[in-house]
């Protein structure tokens, strides 16, 4: 029990990621897929932050920071990196959200539909 | 400190050319095509400065923002990357001059996106090869990424849909990697690639390495299309506009290959790769049925381009499993065939491009009476179809040669079984369309009057002849290639 | 299919499941996470850049490079929709006569008022989240994406015509190129006066008086512009694509 | 052994591939291309003919080009055997030159600029294989006179040419890359080396089976020897224009197999070796099977050059058979056996042409009386058929002569049975065919008696071989000093 409560934030991102990984595989709709993208991506930024996380310590900016030079105290603070990362990851999904939904879009326009199952259809007609 | 600019320059040139294409652009749509010209010709020129320096001095580093590694993002050349950087620049500068006229027909007024999405895609994969930050690649990766989705989206029939399931699939590679990286992040503390790898061994048997290393392993893989995550890439290349697939198919999956064998050797060690004997076994015979399945699948297509696109999956199998051979022969071979396989790549590409150039067509049959038609094109697919076959002194033989003797060294039959394989299965494919060119005329066989040759323009024809060229050249100097860059390349095992 | 990716993503789960268990415990102080290099910004960030915020230190500076090529990534997947959806040729433009006549946003006074209201103070908020990301939470990032969502809530409360006619499609491909330029231009000005790229003390040499830590400021500053422009810029451009399918005439 | 670099083995392959760019340039012209085709003819006949004082003298000529994997490189290697067939090759190139202008022009056929471009190429494809001095620089232009080949053999391009030609390919091409390539890959990895030594590269430690394995893998891989059951290509090919039958198929193509299992047997698996595993014995047996059953089906043959081929596919066996026998008469009679089976062959294949050319008769059946209205031709016919025979006095003799004495020497008198029961077989096949040409009733005669030649061009060269064939005979020297020098080496007497 100790050991499950230490790590629960991990146990979390894990089922949140595999909720949006099976989406992502399993949903005939192409837009329930990027929904299933975004759920992933979400609990990879979620995990990173985790990392981050420190006990007892506060945002990483520094009190005081333009008094005359003392010491500062890193475990103070969280530390900033996994949050540096997720800034870029957060972008990165969006921008590919964008273009999913851009395909989405012109695929809509090519095929009246956008599940996956009867554009196949249509494929094999052809 | 005023170093040896080179490695930044040759990523940040045609990252800034990509801004200013798509500036002039605005103002004129012929103005981007110089601009991407010059500026991949200069990235071109720094990166063979680089592979000098390399070869001469020994590993460069460079320091973004003048920051201590692993403070700061740190780029690393050595021998490995320096030679990947002149192919992808030298793919990119030959397929920019070949794609112009296709360009101009194919996507009249998108050319200023086409070029900006060309050069960033350019970009992105040099930064990939030159980065020494695990989590920077990640980013570049997703560069690359969009860029090669909306280039694909351009094309004909179903580019959408299939472009759609590569972004997915691309998506979960590159988080997978993401995901990987936050492992060995969590267990390290560290980003930079050459830190990860100090500090990894002390860390032996710790499951978060090692799922960290399952996942960037498993992510490249999706992202290479190997056996059995390669579903994506048939499709996905074959409808895909010959503009850009020229750039796409010879470098993506190279690349991809190059990342494999950068974390398997450079983040984690040889020793900790190759621990389990039963994982390499296992990945030797996805491999063999990579090369195999691709092969015989490629013998099924009647169209050329869906035809290349399966021995595009079957030379990934020759690429992993050459590495995981687990022998310095058979990962030298595996490098080699970077540089020769993206070279045969592009040259087939080339060629279905110029076909479909001027016939809009694509299938075999359309090669139908090409010898007399297009005889320069024809003899540069034969030198690009005999060194995918294996036929000396193309250069596809020797990494072949390199390859099979690594898996004599390992023991591993089945892998050599499935490379000459594979080259018999070549032989039959090609010459099956040789064939087709030699034999089908629309016109009576015994006519004396000789049909109008009718070439392609030089602007086409002339990079195609360079790449036939550099595929015996490169051929004939295997050794120096071997002694001089990818001996320096391989891990001490 | 479903069963498949059933037992793809159960196998997937233990995987990680396995993983974790060598995690160390979360918010652990002692983790290699904390200790290894966030130290080393938590401390040397005032005296080396001297931004209290260490998370604007370590994007714009440290790790600067990332950061230049995120926003590269957002000006790709710009330029990417623009690509796909934009229509130019007359010919696809006369398609699709049947418009659906959805007069609801018109009338809705009550909503159109409150977000004429609020776009100024949103951009104002962006702009103080921007210049202000030295010293609090905040940067090009958040301040890029506030500005650009004014720009869409305008849109969403009234008409694109309306956005259109404040952001021309032509300025917004300049500024999401600009903002790109701006940071990468940073950089280059950094390679010619001999120092790396992206090296900003090298901005001491031009900048009147300030030593080095300064220009280190400075330029994170600089970047953080640059960095908000071209967010801001690309989001509008993605959004604007998408929900007028490339015609730039009526939106959602 | 002392040896002297020289540029000249070189020079004598770049001759007939420099000369195909004056041929493309005069396609135009056909007197000046035929014109370039003889002078590259005779520069080539100029330096081999230079080099052979040097080699009597014992010396060998060395030329390193480049060395293209560790431990193996691009070099030619001048010794008495490799002389001796460069030597009959250049010279029968000139003759089928000429006759080449009277077959091609007398039946008016179409692409006869490709077809002299691209037998010049497969003559430098035949010269590298003699100069080759590695298993490598053998391979690569075994492989180069195949792809050469090709387009000569389907130079009808119809559906007749493609059949034979997808078969000439699955043969040659399939064991070439199926057997010889992984043979060869397995040797380097053991030895570390391909380089032709007298005593052999294997050591004599290996065990049986794996050179058991290997030794025929070569036999069978080198199908251009056509040893049963890899024959099919050479009755196949037999649809290509005359010429070529005459010169590939007779002298360069089938000689360059079995001159290729020459060299293997002697330079890498080496005699002693061979003898000790008693592998010679063995393929004694292969060839002796194909030398009946070559012999045998000709019998039954209607086609002239179809029982030509058939004839072929027994002769060259006896090649293989004298270099099976491992003793020193034996290997001098199979190498004297290129020589004097080539002008016999060559001078049988001219006739079948000339008839061709003059009557447009293939078959057997209608040449009843023949010698009546062509007497020069079926004259040159009968010596050639005595020649391939062994009859005194022409060529043939004396190779069968050294034959026989091999079999006595290695102590195998029932190999000496089976060849002199062949030799009956041959002359039971070729006989009757001049016989019923000039002594027949007249009314089984189907032709006038009114003499009515081929054109001079077709003649001229048949009478010629034919002379040699018998001039042979009584001056074999050089070339008996020649086989004799080889075989020196390789025995180390």
């Amino acid at each position: 029990m100790e050991f499950l409560l230490a790590k629960y934030n991990y146990w979390f991102y894990i089922l949140i990621m595999m909720v949006g990984f099976y989406a992502m595989i399993s949903k005939n709709n192409l837009v329930k897929k990027m929904i299933g993208v975004s759920i992933f991506q979400a609990a990879i930024i979620l995990f990173y932050v985790s990392i981050g996380a420190k006990r007892g310590a506060t945002i990483p900016i520094i009190e005081h920071g333009h008094d005359a030079v003392h010491h500062i105290d890193p475990t103070a603070y969280i530390n900033p990196l996994p949050h540096v990362l997720m800034l870029t990851a957060i972008v990165v999904s969006v921008s590919t959200l964008g273009v999913a939904l851009a395909l989405i879009s012109k695929i809509y326009a090519k095929y009246g539909t956008i599940e996956e199952d009867e554009i196949n259809e249509q494929l094999t007609d052809v | 400190m005023s170093n040896l600019q080179a490695p930044i320059l040759l990523v940040t040139i045609p990252l800034l050319a990509a801004f200013f294409a798509a500036l002039g652009g605005m103002l004129h749509r012929k103005i981007s095509f110089p601009i991407a010209l010059i500026a991949i010709i200069l990235s071109f020129h720094q990166s063979i400065i680089v592979l000098l320096k390399v070869v001469n001095d020994g590993v460069i580093n460079y320091r973004i923002g003048g920051w201590m590694p692993p403070f700061g993002i740190e780029y690393v050349v050595d021998h490995l990357n320096a030679m990947v950087l002149v192919v992808i620049t030298f793919v990119s500068l030959i397929s920019i001059i070949y794609s112009k006229l296709i360009v101009e027909r194919e996507l009249p007024d998108k050319i200023p996106q086409f070029y900006t999405l060309y050069l960033l895609l350019t970009t992105g994969l040099l930064g990939i090869t030159i980065t020494g930050d695990a989590f920077n690649l990640y980013v570049l990766l997703e560069i690359s990424a969009l860029a090669t989705y909306a280039l694909l989206a351009l094309g004909k029939d179903r580019a959408l849909i299939s472009t759609f399931n590569y972004l997915i699939l691309g998506t979960i590679g590159a988080s997978l990697y993401l995901l990987g990286v936050g492992h060995l992040y969590i267990a390290t503390g560290s980003l930079n690639m050459a830190d990860l790898f100090r500090i990894l061994p002390s860390l032996s048997g710790n499951s978060a390495v090692m799922v960290g290393f399952i996942l960037i392993i498993v992510g490249v893989w999706i992202k290479m299309a190997f056996f059995p995550a390669h579903g994506w890439l048939p499709n996905a290349y074959t409808y895909a506009p010959s503009s850009s697939i020229c750039l796409i198919a010879p470098l993506m999956t190279k690349v991809s290959v190059y990342i494999m064998i950068r974390i398997m050797f450079s983040v984690f060690s040889a020793e900790f790769t190759f621990a389990n004997i039963a994982w390499q076994t296992a990945v030797v015979w996805c491999s063999v049925i990579a090369i195999i399945g691709g092969s015989l699948q490629a013998l099924a297509q009647r169209d050329f381009r869906k035809m290349l696109t399966f021995l595009v999956v079957a030379e990934v199998g020759y690429m992993v499993g050459g590495v995981w051979l687990a022998n310095e022969i058979g990962i030298s071979g595996a490098i080699l065939h970077i540089l020769n396989d993206a070279l045969m790549t592009l040259c087939l590409f080339l060629v279905a491009g110029i076909l479909i150039f001027k016939t809009q067509r694509h299938q075999l049959m359309d090669f139908r009476g090409m010898f007399r038609k297009m005889p320069v094109t024809m003899g540069a697919f034969i030198i690009g179809a005999l060194s995918m076959i294996g036929v000396p002194p193309t250069c596809g033989f020797f990494s072949k040669w390199y390859l099979i003797q690594g898996a004599i060294e390992a023991g591993r039959w089945e892998f050599m079984a499935a490379l000459i394989f594979s080259s018999l299965v070549n032989a039959v494919l090609f010459f099956r369309i040789i064939e087709i060119g030699h034999f089908q005329h629309e016109t009576d066989s015994h006519d004396h009057a000789e049909e109008k040759i009718s070439e392609a323009p030089a602007i086409m024809l002339i990079p195609l002849v360079v790449v036939a060229i550099a595929l015996v050249v490169i051929g004939l100097y295997t050794n120096d290639i071997v002694t001089n860059v990818i001996q320096h390349a391989v891990p001490v095992l | 299919m479903k069963l498949i990716g059933l037992i793809v993503v159960i196998a997937t789960g233990l995987l990680l499941l396995w993983g974790v268990t060598d995690f160390p415990d979360w918010a652990d102080p002692q983790s290699p996470a904390s200790t290894h290099l966030s130290p080393h910004f938590l401390t040397e960030s005032i005296e080396e850049t001297a931004v209290p915020n260490v998370v604007t230190s370590v994007l714009g500076d440290y790790r600067g490079f990332d950061t230049m090529l995120e926003t590269t990534v957002v000006f790709a997947a710009g330029i990417a929709v623009y690509t796909l959806l934009r229509r130019s040729r007359r010919k696809d433009l006369r398609e699709k006569p049947e418009m659906i006549e959805e007069e609801l946003p018109h009338q809705a006074l009550i909503v159109k008022t409150i977000c004429r209201l609020m776009a100024p103070f949103m951009q104002l908020y962006a702009l103080y989240v921007i210049a202000h990301g030295h010293h609090s939470p905040g940067g090009g990032f958040q301040g890029g994406v506030i500005l650009g969502a004014s720009f869409i809530l305008l849109a969403i409360g009234f008409d694109l015509k309306m956005v259109l006619k404040r952001m021309r499609e032509k300025t917004t491909l300049v500024l999401g190129i600009l903002g790109v330029l701006i940071f990468s231009g940073i950089g280059m000005v950094c390679v010619l006066l001999e120092k790396n790229f992206l090296d900003y003390s090298a901005l001491s040499a031009i900048l009147p008086a300030t030593d080095i830590i300064m220009a280190r400021s400075h330029g994170i500053l600089g970047v953080e512009i640059g960095v908000a422009l071209a967010v801001m810029a690309n989001l509008v451009l993605i959004y604007v694509n998408l929900s007028s399918d490339g015609k730039y005439e009526r939106g959602l | 052994m002392e040896s002297v670099t020289s540029i000249k083995p070189l020079l004598a392959i770049l001759t007939s591939i420099i000369v195909v760019v004056p041929i493309l340039l005069s396609r135009k012209h056909p007197n000046v291309r035929e014109g370039w085709s003889f002078l590259a003819g005779f520069v080539k006949l100029a330096i081999v003919g230079s080099m052979v004082p040097l080699v009597l003298k014992g010396t060998v000529i060395e030329y390193t080009m480049i060395e293209v994997v560790a431990g193996v490189a691009l070099k030619f290697r001048v010794d008495a055997m490799g002389l001796l067939f460069a030597l009959v090759s250049s010279t029968l190139w000139i003759v089928t030159t000429g006759y080449s202008i009277g077959y091609m022009r007398g039946l008016k056929e179409h692409s006869q600029t490709r077809y002299y471009c691209f037998f010049a190429l497969a003559l430098s494809g035949t010269i590298g294989v003699a100069f080759a001095a590695n298993l490598f620089t053998l391979y690569l232009f075994y492989e180069i006179l195949s792809l050469a080949t090709f387009p000569l053999v389907t130079h009808h391009q119809d559906a007749e040419a493609r059949a034979s030609g997808r078969k000439y390919l699955t043969f040659i091409l399939g064991s070439s890359i199926g057997l010889v390539l992984p043979a060869m890959l397995i040797i380097y990895n053991i030895t570390g080396t391909l380089e032709f030594s007298n005593s052999g590269i294997l050591s004599a430690g290996m065990s049986k089976g794996l050179m058991s394995v290997l030794f025929f893998m070569f036999i069978f891989g080198f199908a251009k020897a056509a040893v049963m059951p890899f024959h099919p290509w050479l009755p196949a090919a037999m649809v290509a224009p005359t010429p070529v039958s005459s010169l590939l198929h007779a002298v360069a193509v089938v000689k360059v197999g079995v001159f290729s299992i020459f060299r293997v047997v002697t330079g890498i698996f080496g005699i002693d070796n061979l003898r000790m595993f008693e592998l010679g014995t063995a393929l004694c047996w292969v060839a002796a099977f194909t030398i009946l059953a070559g012999s045998l089906v000709a019998l039954s043959q209607d086609s002239l050059k179809r029982r030509l081929a058939f004839s072929t596919i027994g002769q060259l066996s006896y090649i293989v058979l004298g270099a099976a026998l491992l003793s020193k008469q034996g290997m001098t009679g199979g190498m004297l056996h290129i020589l004097m089976h080539a002008f016999g062959k060559i001078t049988l294949f001219f006739c079948a042409g000339a008839i061709f050319v003059a009557t447009g008769h293939k078959y057997l059946s209608q040449m009843v009386g023949i010698g009546r209205r062509m007497p020069v031709t079926m004259t040159a016919f009968f010596i050639g058929s005595l020649s391939v025979i062994g009859f005194p006095p022409t060529g043939g003799f004396l190779s069968k002569w050294y034959l026989l004495l091999g079999t006595l020497e290695a102590d195998q008198p029932l190999m000496m049975f089976i060849l002199l029961s062949s030799t009956l077989l041959n002359a039971a096949y070729f006989l009757p065919i001049a016989y019923k040409a000039f002594f027949c009733s007249d009314e089984e005669a189907q032709f006038e008696q009114k003499i009515d030649e081929a054109p001079i061009w077709c003649v001229a060269p048949l009478v010629f071989t034919a002379t040699v064939s018998v001039g042979l005979f009584f001056f074999p020297q050089p070339f008996l000093d020649l086989a004799k020098l080889a075989v020196q080496g390789f025995t180390g007497g």
